[in-house]
């Protein structure tokens, strides 16, 4: 019984961190920072996957959902950021 | 991006607008969670798990995951790598690459050197292992296409990848050699995509070893960003002879950076 | 597998346009030779499936020989294979268009190959039997038509086709949602076998009313149903002309068909009157704001735009009055009248589409205004419009004259006689929008010319304008016939 | 029923929901972005909760070669999405530029 409980505990922790990394993506208005946070929102999704017996799935989601998906994305952020700057330095002009 | 004055009224009807959508979607979450309750205590419990353990002895591997992706359901991952492809072309489609970034420094040339080729071995031993263990093609892929990754941010502008003729070849290796066999098989009268249990094992394996060069350059050539630079690019997008032949290249290859062993 | 030899046509559908599409992208220096190619033999593999349905009614394939609730299934019956006889024909006819229109190097590379690709998802979608296979093929269509419609590279263009891309996007993860519940639910993934599980489950109503909602939610903003058009026409009026023909007339179309399947097939014990009545007011609305807004426009693809958003509004008010009809006859003639419907219009509409290209590259813009002396300028192209116009509007003797009477008749028969209304407002405003489009081009220059200028461009408007006007409404016969052998499959 | 599929399929569910209204409130491109794929990570979780049937027995392959599928489709999705963004920057900023 206290076995079962310590299990749903570990399982609710997961789940805790994994929602609140989620919101924490989509809240961030910050471009690069949002995108960190979905990298690491992708990676925590593998490692409940994996608890889940679907190594497969985590592999995968690891490796494109994380990590080839979050370096498209930080290139993009990239690229705002600079256009933001750049936009910036024209008014100041 | 600049918000002009006089917004201030906007601002608080679209903050409005954001509360009642949240509280619209929170009630339609609740309403899907039990929705979900109801579905789970169905009835439908072992669903297709027991069916697919049932006849993995004939699928030709033992992994059941790679035995759904490329034997039950191998017609999903055949459209799926066209997909992929469809999206590469779409991206080719909107222009030439970006310039890459300038030559990083020592340390991570160092880095690539070692890296890369590490995470090619690995991808190799993934597509291999699959058939019986987590892996298969996508992860290996995934693996070459993080390679190339790598490559482009250590300032090669084709992320590793060789000229447009070469990579166009590679990029549809998965869909043709999966269509291929598919047809082949149909021609011999077994029907599409419909492995006789003796080949299974090496045709599957012939597909997944495709499918993992078209999934790697891809997603590498994705990252990339646009048509390749390079001897076969076309500079310029407002050529109008359509149907001659190709010219010449005239500016040299680019710099080797090729980390394939 | 004795059968497999039977079965072909089913597979070379989709495996002929997904091999053009290879060889296209691995040698684009002969991309339009091989993309004729490819486009001729996926037309003629159509053709053999029809004829193999004609003969031994809905065909049905396993993939991989496994058992039926773990394969994918293919299956072709009456419904299907009318529609996909008319997207290949239509993408024949865009296909020939298309050799011709783009002259550009880098165009011509990227046109063939995400063409090719874009077919086989919609004969892939037609002819799919399993909801996660029809999700991968959504995503196909979804992903190529948004590319295609991005082609022309200028800014409209690009945003248009975005906010297409994100929106489909959402509509499909919708979609794959209700697809899980399902799963959850029946632990299958096979129409049929799921159509059996349903109607087998009254005590599932809360799951099964669930997975409806949010996968024809999903799908009615990729159809563009009232108030989720909003993509439609900047998207489909901002590509170039062949690929505006394709999104329009097909895959939109496509779209819709997928809708029907559902609601007929899969979720037909819980899509009585009330649930049918809200997609048919909005269908309602569509016709009388899209055929306005069509009024309205300032540029040709526009208006053909607009009058899109229309046509799928018809075809939506198709579903209470199938409510209504019991099995039957009568309820085989109304089936038989709504694929008429769409069948024309994507014949017309693609006609209409491609002989507006041809008006823009003539003159160098759309602007309807400006289009005086059209009619003396490309005569072949003027009547490819006004055909396809009237068979826009429903005039006799086209295919859409037909299924509007059928409409109309069993709008008064089943008691719901405001749709009525609704026809013949949207009928007034098409005929008004066609004839605006007329009365400008004919205009001053009286300096006839030949008929035909360009055989490879306007062969292709002028004939699919034909077969909406004169083929479908002459030979509508066909269809009936087509219907029977399958009216046993639907709802059943 | 496990509990444990209840539970990481209703979190699943939170994430749809999430994504959806993030999608629908936040205008800039990769937040859109961002938002789809939390939705479809949501959906996908609901897929990987209903296949794990326990520790003891093992887990149902076909909702993970779906959800395998569907990250591939996701990321192309994505790739595509983000280079039509950048070329609608490009085009902003030239007409900025002059």
């Amino acid at each position: 019984m206290s076995q079962l409980t310590l299990l749903i505990v570990f399982d609710a922790v997961l789940l805790v961190t994994l929602l609140v990394l989620a919101f924490a993506a989509v809240l961030s208005p910050e471009p690069r920072r949002a995108v960190m946070l979905f990298i690491a929102f992708g990676l925590w999704l593998s490692l409940i996957w994996a608890r889940l017996q679907a190594p497969d799935v985590a592999l995968a989601e690891a490796a494109i959902g994380a990590g080839l998906g979050g370096a498209l994305m930080l290139a993009a952020a990239r690229r705002a950021a600079r256009t933001a700057s750049r936009s910036r330095g024209d008014d100041a002009s | 991006m600049s918000a002009p004055a006089g917004l201030d009224r906007a601002t608080e009807r679209s903050r409005d607008l954001r509360l009642l959508l949240a509280v619209l979607l929170t009630l339609l979450g609740v309403a899907l969670t039990l929705v979900y309750l109801i579905a789970l205590n169905a009835g439908a419990a072992p669903r297709l798990a027991d069916l697919a353990y049932e006849r993995l002895p004939s699928t030709g591997v033992q992994n059941p995951v790679t035995a759904v992706l490329l034997n039950y359901r191998a017609y999903d991952t055949l459209m799926e790598l066209a997909v992929l492809l469809a999206a590469l072309l779409g991206i080719w489609a909107l222009g030439p690459a970006p310039p890459g970034f300038q030559r990083s420094g020592a340390v991570l040339a160092a880095m690539v050197s070692w890296v890369v080729p590490l995470l090619i071995v690995t991808g190799g031993y993934m597509l291999w292992v699959g058939g019986y263990a987590p892996g298969g093609a996508f992860q290996a892929g995934a693996l070459l296409g993080a390679a190339g990754v790598i490559v482009r941010l250590a300032g090669d502008p084709r992320a590793g990848l060789p000229g447009e003729a070469a990579q166009r070849w590679l990029l549809v290796a998965g869909v043709l050699v999966f269509t291929l066999v598919g047809l082949g098989l149909m021609a011999f009268g077994a029907g599409f995509l419909t492995y006789p249990p003796t080949l299974a094992k090496w045709l599957i394996l012939l597909i997944e070893a495709a499918a993992t060069v078209a999934i790697g350059a891809a997603l590498a050539a994705a990252y990339v960003g646009g048509r390749p630079p390079g001897p076969d690019a076309r500079p310029t997008a407002e050529d109008e002879d359509a149907l001659t032949p190709a010219q010449t290249p005239a500016n040299p290859p680019a710099p080797p950076l090729d980390p394939r062993p | 597998m004795s059968d497999a030899a039977l079965t072909h046509p089913l597979v070379l559908c989709i495996a002929l346009p997904l091999l053009g599409a290879m060889l296209v992208t691995a040698l684009p220096r002969w991309s339009v030779r091989l993309g004729i190619l490819a486009a001729v033999a996926t037309a003629a593999a159509a053709v053999a499936l029809a004829a193999t349905v004609w003969q031994q009614g809905t065909l049905h394939l396993m993939l991989g020989g496994w058992d039926r609730q773990l394969a994918i299934a293919l299956r072709a019956d009456g419904i299907a294979t009318a529609l996909v006889l008319m997207a290949n024909l239509v993408a024949l006819g865009i296909s020939v268009y298309a050799s011709g229109y783009f002259h550009d190097r880098v165009r011509v590379r990227s046109f063939w190959p995400l063409w090719l690709l874009l077919w086989a998802g919609l004969n892939g979608l037609f002819l799919a039997g399993d909801l996660f296979n029809l999700y991968v093929m959504l995503e196909l269509l979804g992903i190529a038509a948004a590319a295609l419609g991005a082609l022309t590279g200028n800014r409209d263009a690009v945003a248009a086709n975005l906010r297409y891309l994100l929106v489909g996007l959402l509509g499909s993860i919708s979609y794959l949602l209700g697809v899980a519940l399902l799963y959850t639910a029946y632990g299958t993934l096979d129409l049929g076998l799921l159509a059996a599980g349903i109607a087998d489950s009254p005590q599932l109503l809360a799951v099964n009313a669930a997975a409806m909602t949010l996968m024809v939610a999903g799908l009615a903003l990729k159809a563009a149903l009232f108030p989720l058009h909003f993509w439609l026409p900047p998207a489909h009026a901002n590509a170039p002309a062949p690929v505006s023909a394709a999104l329009s007339a097909l895959v939109v179309k496509a779209v819709f068909y997928l809708i029907l399947r559902l609601w007929l097939d899969l979720f037909w014990p819980i899509t009585g009157m009330a649930a049918a009545m809200l997609p048919a007011l909005l269908g309602a609305v569509a016709i009388v704001w899209g055929s306005w807004r069509a009024l309205r426009a300032e540029r040709l693809k526009l208006l053909a735009a607009y009058s899109t958003v229309a046509q799928i509004g018809y075809l939506f008010l198709f579903l209470p009055l199938l409510a209504a009809t019991p099995p039957g006859p009568a309820r085989d003639d109304l089936l038989a009248a709504l694929l008429l419907m769409a069948v024309t219009h994507g014949f017309a509409k693609a006609g209409f589409f491609l002989a507006a290209g041809l008006v823009q590259t003539n003159a160098g813009h759309d602007r309807i205004d400006d289009l005086g002396g059209t009619a003396q300028r490309l005569p072949a192209t003027t009547f490819a419009i006004a055909l396809s116009g009237s068979a826009l509007i429903g005039l006799p003797p086209s295919g859409s004259f037909i299924g509007k009477w059928l409409l109309m008749q069993s709008a008064i028969a089943t008691g719901q006689w405001w749709w009525v209304i609704v026809v013949t407002t949207g009928s007034l405003l098409a005929s008004a929008y066609v004839f605006r489009v007329l009365s400008r081009a004919f205009g001053l220059e009286p300096t006839p010319m030949r008929f035909i200028t360009d055989a490879r461009a306007e062969v292709p408007a002028l004939t699919l304008a034909l077969v909406s006007v004169a083929v479908l409404g002459l030979a509508s016969g066909p269809v009936w016939t087509l219907l029977g052998l399958s009216a046993a499959g639907v709802g059943a | 029923m496990l509990i444990a599929q209840f539970l990481y399929g209703g979190a699943g569910l939170v994430l749809f929901t999430l994504g959806l209204w993030s999608f629908l409130v936040h205008e800039p491109l990769l937040r859109k972005i961002i938002a789809l794929n939390v939705t479809g990570a949501g959906v996908f979780h609901v897929l990987i909760a209903i296949a794990y049937r326990g520790d003891a027995a093992p887990p149902d392959p076909v909702p993970h070669a779906l959800v395998l599928t569907g990250i591939v489709v996701a990321v192309s999705a994505t790739a595509l999405a983000l280079m039509l963004g950048a070329r609608l920057q490009d085009a902003d900023e030239e007409d900025q530029t002059p």
